[in-house]
């Protein structure tokens, strides 16, 4: 059983560490700051609580498990409050999104 | 396996950090470091399970609670460029 | 954990330097704030990474380190008011 | 371990390299942004170096509480930019003078390192042994509140001596404006109010966990202080700031329970030796007074650095 939740904790971990490095590939590549505000506000929080849960499989602590669900509730409202209020001053600043057809490419 | 875990995502985090856009907008280059912030904290709580040491769980938590703070400051007082749509 | 207090004294020794060296080169008043923290920093880095080459650290040097990081917020956060004045008064000698 | 030595290594290269970005960077901005940054790698190397404690102070003192300032500093200056004056020829040299000297020097003490003599005196094993004494079980924490006890009640002398400083430097503290600017939105709101309840529970829970394991006032301190920020977001922010503003005593009651033990104990000697009996209710006592007290003093500064809403500072004044 314990096996078990070790290789399950493992897989998971590893499925977090693919959603961390598209996070950050999407945050570098994405074309204007709203594609980038997804990338950064979903991606890297789903990367985020899949290694912690793969973590909390493997410490078989409740106390463990607790503290990183409360983390991860943490970053989840932080991340959505602050991708919400960076989109409402970007529309303020009348930051246009880049639409599909726009010629320029994305920089970096 | 936890240990490749965590020097992945280190990699991961100094190269965002590294590579991070300077711009267009501030709020770009607030984005890594908002990146960098999930990605310590799964670093943390990596090296948390590596070293046995479950303290650190709870830096992970204080990282957490002091990112909302630091975006919230951000968005709501320093991002406020001066021409069209200022405040 | 064998090399890594040499590792992270070593780190700690360059920050410094970059940290004074900016400190004293850079002109405005918030950079100068910034490289003195970072200076700081690379103190507080060596002086805990060759506290540890015994194996397990000192609580006492733990304790200084932790007195010096509350004290250098304190610091920077004067030196950033009185910054703010220097801007204030600037600007009142414009006008 | 060769991947411990791996690991360290990209964390040292990581820090170094934005320690030069943040010194070497033209905009301020970067360079706030930046250090923040820098500072979650620092917490990185204190997990590393096996010093929790300072993990904790690090991640939310230096780098969450310092880029809250920075960054309110920042953008209550940013409409006055430092004009890079160009150096004369002799300041030109002198700069290089300067570099070649300060690098000499690392390149020195970094020698010395491979000739270090082994630890001479550890302490260790005197805070241990009469550790059942102090009322806690976590030595960093005896140390801060019972063998150097006197250390941190100057410590917070030292921070409640600041903030005087910079209310009377600021020569109206921009309570009021603070926090307001651009009204509160639906999102901070909700934000405010559902995740302040969070940490509050978890300040408590960092200063409880001080007596048997990393943590304490400090930390404690710096959490109440994020909770007491994103409330000033909110709709209720000027009312909190108006509230902190009056209550003045709440600022300086950690500060008077501290001298209060110190005085009452003053007996005997030397100064804030706890009687062991009372020690564990004694320290407990002070850790909570001062995280309030330490909580609303770093609030004060992000405060008083604020920006008034609308013009700059000076139009203020």
């Amino acid at each position: 059983m314990t096996e078990l939740l070790h290789y399950a904790g493992n897989a998971l971990t590893l499925l977090g560490l693919f959603f961390y490095l598209a996070a950050s590939v999407g945050y570098l590549r994405f074309p204007d700051l709203y594609t980038r505000l997804h990338s950064v506000a979903k991606a890297d929080n789903l990367g985020l609580g899949l290694v912690l849960a793969g973590l909390a499989l493997q410490s078989g602590s409740p106390i463990a498990a607790l503290k990183f669900a409360l983390v991860w509730l943490l970053m989840l409202v932080a991340s959505a409050s602050v991708a919400y209020a960076i989109a409402n001053r970007a529309k303020a600043l009348k930051i246009e999104p880049q639409q599909a057809s726009s010629p320029e490419r994305p920089e970096a | 396996m936890i240990e490749f875990a965590a020097l992945l995502l280190l990699t991961n985090t100094t190269l965002t950090l590294l590579l991070g856009r300077k711009g267009p907008t501030q709020a770009d280059q607030l984005l890594a470091v908002l990146l960098a912030g999930s990605n310590g904290i799964g670093i943390l709580a990596l090296v948390a399970a590596w070293q046995a040491e479950p303290a650190l769980q709870d830096v992970a938590l204080l990282l957490a609670a002091l990112a909302a703070v630091l975006g919230s400051t951000f968005a709501r007082r320093s991002w406020q460029r001066r021409g069209p749509g200022h405040d | 954990m064998s090399h890594s207090h040499l590792i992270f004294a070593s780190t700690g020794i360059l920050l410094f330097a970059m940290g004074f060296a900016a400190a004293i080169v850079s002109q405005a008043p918030l950079r100068k704030i910034i490289a003195l923290n970072v200076m700081g920093s690379g103190i507080f880095l060596s002086f805990i990474a060759l506290g540890s080459r015994a194996g397990n650290i000192d609580p006492t040097s733990q304790a200084m380190v932790l007195t010096g990081i509350v004290v250098a917020v304190a610091a920077s956060a004067l030196g950033l008011a009185l910054t703010l004045r220097l801007k204030t008064l600037a600007e009142d000698g414009d006008e | 371990m060769a991947i411990d030595t791996l690991f360290d290594a990209l964390l040292a290269m990581s820090l170094l390299w934005i320690g030069w970005r943040i010194v070497t960077t033209q905009a301020d901005f970067n360079a706030v942004l930046l250090f923040i940054g820098f500072g979650l790698l620092l917490a990185l190397a204190w997990a590393r170096l096996a010093a929790p404690d300072i993990a904790l102070a690090e991640a939310a003192i230096g780098s969450g509480i310092s880029g809250v300032l920075l960054l309110e500093a920042w953008s209550a200056l940013k409409q006055q930019t430092v004009a890079a004056t160009a150096a004369s020829p002799l300041q030109r040299a002198s700069n290089i003078a300067l570099l070649a000297g300060v690098g000499l020097f690392a390149i020195a003490l970094i020698m010395s390192l491979f000739t270090l003599p082994p630890v001479a005196i550890t302490l260790a094993s005197a805070v241990d042994s009469q550790l059942a004494q102090t009322g806690v079980s976590h030595p960093v924490t005896a140390v801060l509140l019972n063998y150097r006890g006197y250390d941190t009640l100057l410590e917070v002398m030292v921070v409640l001596l600041a903030l005087i400083a910079i209310v009377m430097v600021m020569n109206q503290p921009n309570y009021q404006q603070a926090g307001v600017q651009a009204g509160p939105s639906k999102a901070n709101n909700s934000q405010g109010s559902s995740v302040s309840p969070l940490l509050i529970l978890l300040a408590i829970y960092v200063l409880w966990a001080g007596a048997h394991q990393p943590g304490g006032a400090f930390q404690a301190a710096a959490v109440l202080t994020g909770c007491i920020l994103l409330l000033g977001f909110t709709s209720l922010g000027p009312t909190l700031q108006r509230v902190i503003q009056q209550q003045q005593l709440a600022t300086l009651v950690g500060l008077l329970v501290f001298g209060l033990v110190a005085i009452l104990t003053s007996g005997a000697t030397p100064m804030l030796t706890l009687p062991p009996a009372y020690a564990g209710g004694l320290i407990l006592l002070i850790e909570s007074f001062l995280t309030l007290s330490l909580g609303l003093m770093l609030a004060g500064f992000a405060y008083a650095l604020a920006k008034p809403q609308g013009s700059a500072v000076s139009k203020k004044s």
